[in-house]
């Protein structure tokens, strides 16, 4: 459903990915693991079309994405939560939400994967807050209504960049339930993830990314062995 | 000094502090949805008082008619500025100098247009609701300040639910707050950006309509409303439309409160000096933090 | 045991009410490398910006030289021998190499506006000595060849050795990296471990400020900020047996 | 110095003795003009080009010089030095004073900033007619008399004008070329980066302001002297906006640029009123295009032409 090939991108002088290739199949739950700094940001720039690949393709379901405006991208069935939320801060609840909806409504038409409703009966808590701007909101919160905004364009792949950092263990918990609940809709996951636990809580395999290439991909069913492996840990920890 | 005196003040505060308002509003649009500040936001204004004027004397348009072209010129205008120079010079990651020389260059440009196409005199518009005045303690104020009040409030109020109550209006407040956010929820944050040009002209051009039955327009208004809008968007907080309505309200105000009983060309030396102060002591402007939502 | 050269007691700082630093305390030795690492939002770029002087921390001291910072500005600082370089390289882009350099001598010379703009014998005098030490710096670190180019078309690698560079000619006791190695492939974070080494023999302080576990093994000391406290001290090889700096890491 | 720049020097010396003579005395004229904006011009461009600051007061010295020297001359009966010395002075204390807070602002509220202390300053001088005479102005100011030689022509005053642009182009070229030069550029760059190397920006900020308020206070003494009439129209916030247009132009961080630009600022309008009224617009366009298209000036410009044209020269033969 997903498919990057060579892909290498950068800032500037500054070049962060080299040659970078992955899968993720339909409904199928992937992450991409790494240290800080290994790149894993910048992919996810590349691929939901906020930076310009200097070189390689990216495919989404037959249709050549590679230079697809981000804005664009609901119309292929991708959604991204960016690292810190990126919400609409001075903007309520209610607000940040209804421009996710317009623009999934535009489409998928009267096809919608996730209605309103269910969206809301997905976060309780993004229910009851509404009215407020979302920079009252607390950080788990936010987070919620950052994944509500996603589901709301309509997409089948969502892509999720380090949703757990800086949240308490607890509230991490709540997220990861709420993902389960979407996978088993048969949503698919691309999972950005500094913490290997929890990645291979919910994902069914993934890449290690280090220095702005893969350096190990984990299979179907490796995941718990990987945890231990010394490759991880050299990865992480040099 | 009497009560009439100052009360003839406030009434010349408030209706200049409207114009301002809008003209600031504009400025504040546009540098909140495209970090440009238009250093020919005055500009706006000639072009929808000049083309209200045209079409009013030369083709004979009905006032309202006149007045609705007016505003759609200044509109017009801008969005011709994103497209045409804007667009480019954004992708080339310009530098803030090189936009307010542009937007300088363009502001020199528009008034040399007016000066050779329409010539060197002023020109005045009917007053709206007639020539009639209002007298309070001998503080006289004429009918089409009150429309000009009227209508300036109007402008505000529509601008606060344009932004809070449209599609359009939200996503090019996402599209100011962040970017990348916006894009990623599938705002074309480029088109947001030439929104913001056309509503920046059309709050410009409506200042200038509103203003000229009562001083006139000629080429060289422009420069000296650029300076007031933004000395009133600064007050406000720069990012705020709102706030520059209220920024441009205080400035009318204090300026012709300052100048009670000494010659009115200091008007602009204290409206000036207050700009320069409130940028260096409340870079926030005077709402602060507070008065950043809301815009 | 001889008084350390930067240390810090007790430091702690928040931003709208959410305490970013809690109660950090360290040492960094004269001649040592210390090294700082944390996962995103420990609270490392924060505590370098209290050292260097960008931010003024809200509990605790910061000593350098035995005498509190306080209130001392980045320039005060930086005259005082401590220096820093910027995670994305800062370097003058419409300069060229050389005079880049160049900037990084002006603070051993002194002259006044008018000398300078009347040309004086002691304006020029002082402009050949910035422009003399700067010619050795270049040489010294492999710049010679560029040293005319402007710094704008320089890669990430050689912008990261002049800004450098651009550090040590003004003679540091105390250099500051921060997140030296982004942006770098392999063979140009081994150069930059070599120069960290042989700085460091010359008689330069290190703290060094870092994601990348491989540079961390030039450090003697490492330390692990996790939530705004450290966690965990050591030398590299401790760091990474460290059963709760894998648990913050890995998550595992 | 080269050997090949030698006969260009030589002849450049040459064309320069000459032309006062050999152009029309309207163009003499304009080529004062060009000496005058010069001055003016340098003080922006070192602001503009090497320390990031765009200045839009230039106005108020050019204004402070022109009536220190009508002033003195006329009411006071002083000898014409006086007035240089009174504006230059005048001109510098209150640059220093206005310039330590209003260039602690940047960026867009530095420039606008500027610009409304332009507004203000050409406000007081049209309200203070006791001293500058108002829009009536100051007239019979005396030409200027060097050691005997009387400047009461064009062709005359031309040498004195670019003898003096000439010897502030040298100071400013000593200013740029050294330590402190090395410091403004290095700020312009990466102001955060200097600030970590030592450099008080805020310091040199202020500095370089009081230098670029004593060009301009020289260059209002000049034209005073030229024009021997001086009122508040020359001295409005257009004419501050001119003057930036100078380094704009010609290229800011290029000393020989800020001469492009003045010849730019000077000559284009009057080559264009040829054409009549449209000149104005034509002029307000290239100013757009000179910013759309060439970010660095025409100097500049210049220069990226003639490197591509060397490279393929170079391409060619290797």
């Amino acid at each position: 459903m997903l498919e990057v090939t060579s892909v290498s991108a950068g800032y500037g002088a500054l070049t962060v990915l080299r040659d970078v290739s992955l899968k993720v199949g339909d409904g199928e739950a992937v992450a991409l693991v790494g240290a800080n700094g290994a790149g894993k940001t910048t992919l996810v720039r590349t691929v939901c079309g906020l930076l310009r690949a200097r070189g390689g393709r990216i495919v989404k379901n037959g249709t050549d994405i590679t230079a697809t405006p981000a804005h664009d991208l609901a119309q292929h069935g991708l959604a991204v939560v960016l690292e810190n939320r990126r919400l609409f801060g001075e903007l309520s609840v209610r607000e940040n939400l209804i421009l996710a909806e317009t623009v999934g409504r535009k489409a998928r038409g009267a096809d919608m994967r996730f209605s309103w409703d269910e969206v809301t009966a997905l976060f309780p808590v993004v229910k009851e807050r509404l009215a407020s701007p979302v920079e009252l909101l607390s950080g788990g919160q936010q987070q919620m209504v950052a994944i509500a905004r996603a589901l709301l364009l309509q997409p089948d792949l969502l892509i999720m960049d380090e949703p757990s950092t800086g949240l308490a263990p607890k509230v991490v918990k709540d997220i990861l339930l709420v993902i389960k609940a979407l996978r088993e809709r048969g949503m698919g996951l691309l999972l950005i993830e500094q913490n290997v636990g929890i990645a291979s809580e919910i994902t069914d395999r993934a890449y290690v990314m280090s220095v702005g290439s893969i350096v190990h991909e984990i299979g179907p069913g490796e995941w718990q062995s990987f945890l231990t492996d010394e490759r991880l840990v050299k990865a992480y920890l040099g | 000094m009497t009560l009439s005196l100052v009360l003839q003040a406030i009434f010349a505060g408030v209706t200049n502090g409207i114009v301002y308002a809008l003209v600031g509003m504009g400025l504040s649009a546009i540098f909140k949805g495209s970090r440009v500040i238009n250093a020919m936001q005055g500009e706006f204004a000639v072009i929808g008082a000049m083309t209200t004027v045209l079409l009013l004397t030369r083709t004979g348009w009905p006032y309202p008619a006149a007045i609705a072209g007016g505003a759609v010129a200044g509109a017009l205008v801008g969005a011709f500025i994103e497209v045409a120079f804007v667009r480019y010079m954004a992708r080339k990651n310009a530098s803030e100098d090189s936009f307010l020389l542009l937007t300088i260059g363009l502001a020199l440009t528009l008034s040399a247009s007016v000066l050779f196409f329409i010539g060197r005199d002023g020109h005045l518009l009917p007053p709206l609701g007639g020539e009639g005045v209002l007298i309070i303690l001998d503080a006289v104020i004429q009918f089409h300040a009150l429309w000009l009040i009227a209508i300036g409030i109007g402008a505000t109020l529509a601008l606060r639910a344009f932004y809070h109550r449209t599609t359009i209006g939200l996503s090019m407040m996402a599209a100011s707050i962040d970017a990348d956010g916006a894009a990623t929820t599938g705002i074309n944050v480029g088109r947001m950006r030439t929104f913001t040009f056309v509503l920046g002209g059309l709050l410009g051009a409506l200042g200038g309509i509103l203003v000229t039955p009562l001083i006139g327009v000629d080429y060289q208004l422009g420069l000296n409303l650029t300076l007031k809008g933004f000395a009133a968007a600064v007050l406000g907080g720069l990012t705020n439309p709102l706030g520059a309505a209220v920024g441009g309200l205080t400035l009318g105000l204090v300026e012709s409160l300052a100048i009670i009983g000494i010659s009115s060309s200091y008007k602009d030396v204290v409206a000036f000096s207050v700009l320069i102060i409130i940028m260096i002591l409340m870079p926030q402007g005077i709402l602060g933090r507070a008065g950043r939502r809301g815009g | 045991m001889a008084e350390p050269l930067l240390a810090l007691r007790e430091v702690g700082h928040s931003f709208g009410g959410l305490s970013v630093l809690r109660s950090v305390t360290f040492d960094v030795p004269e001649g040592g490398i210390i090294g700082l690492i944390g996962p995103n939002g420990s609270g490392k770029t924060t505590l370098f910006n209290i050292v260097t002087g960008y931010i003024r921390p809200l509990a605790g001291t910061v000593t350098y030289r035995g005498a509190a910072l306080g209130r001392d500005t980045i320039q005060q600082r930086g005259l005082n021998g401590l220096v820093r370089t910027f995670q994305t390289p800062q370097v003058f882009e419409q300069m060229t190499v050389l005079e880049n350099v160049m900037v990084g001598c002006t603070k051993l010379t002194r002259t006044t506006m008018l000398q300078d703009l009347l040309r004086t014998p002691a304006s020029r005098g002082q402009m050949r000595e910035i422009r003399e030490r700067a010619e050795a710096g270049c040489e010294r670190f492999g710049l010679t060849a560029l040293r005319d180019l402007p710094a704008a078309s320089l890669t990430a690698g050689q912008r990261r050795i002049l800004e450098i560079a651009r550090a040590v000619v003004g003679e540091p006791r105390l250099l500051l990296l921060d997140e030296p190695s982004s942006g770098l492939n392999v063979q140009e974070i081994d150069d930059l471990r070599d120069w960290i080494v042989r700085l460091n023999e010359e008689g330069i302080t290190v703290l060094l400020v870092s994601h990348d576990m491989g540079l961390m093994t030039v450090a003697r000391t490492v330390h692990t900020l996790y939530f705004g406290e450290i966690i965990a001290s050591g030398d590299m090889a401790a760091i990474q047996r460290d059963p709760r700096v894998r648990e913050v890491y890995l998550g595992v | 110095m080269k050997p090949r720049t030698l006969p260009w020097l030589a002849l450049g010396l040459v064309v320069w003795a000459a032309l006062p003579f050999i152009v029309p005395r309207y163009m003499a004229d304009l080529l004062v003009f060009t000496g005058i904006y010069t001055v003016a011009g340098l003080g922006i461009g070192l602001l503009l080009g090497h320390c990031g600051i765009v200045n839009l007061a230039q106005a108020t010295f050019y204004g402070l010089g022109a009536y220190a020297s009508a002033y003195c001359t006329v009411m006071m009966g002083l000898p014409s030095i006086v007035g240089f010395i009174v504006g230059a002075v005048i001109s510098m204390v209150l640059a220093y004073v206005i310039g330590r807070p209003i260039l602690r602002l940047t960026g867009y509220f530095l420039a606008l900033g500027t610009l409304a202390l332009s507004a203000i300053a050409s406000a007081l001088f049209f309200e203070w007619d006791w001293l500058t005479g108002g829009t009536l102005g100051i007239g019979g100011i005396p030409k200027l008399d060097v050691f005997g030689f009387l400047l009461d022509r064009p062709s005359r005053y031309y040498f004195f004008v670019w003898i003096v642009a000439f010897a502030c182009m040298a100071v400013a070229h000593n200013l740029v070329d050294s330590r402190t030069g090395l410091m403004l550029r290095s700020m312009r760059d990466s102001s955060t980066a200097a600030a970590a190397l030592s450099i008080d920006l805020q310091a040199l900020r202020t500095k370089v302001f009081v230098v670029c308020a004593l060009f301009g206070s020289l260059a209002g003494s000049l034209f005073a002297h030229h024009v021997s009439f001086v009122s508040t129209q020359s001295f409005t916030v257009d004419r501050s906006i001119s003057f930036l247009l100078i380094p704009v132009i010609g290229g800011a961080t290029s000393i020989p640029g800020i001469v492009v630009g003045a010849l730019f600022v000077t000559f284009l309008p009057e080559l264009l009123s040829k054409l009549g009224d449209i000149h104005q617009i034509l002029f307000g366009l290239a100013l757009v295009a000179v910013v759309v298209l060439m970010p660095e000036g025409l100097v500049g410009a210049f220069g990226k032409l003639r490197t591509r044209f060397a490279k393929r020269e170079g391409g060619g033969h290797g």
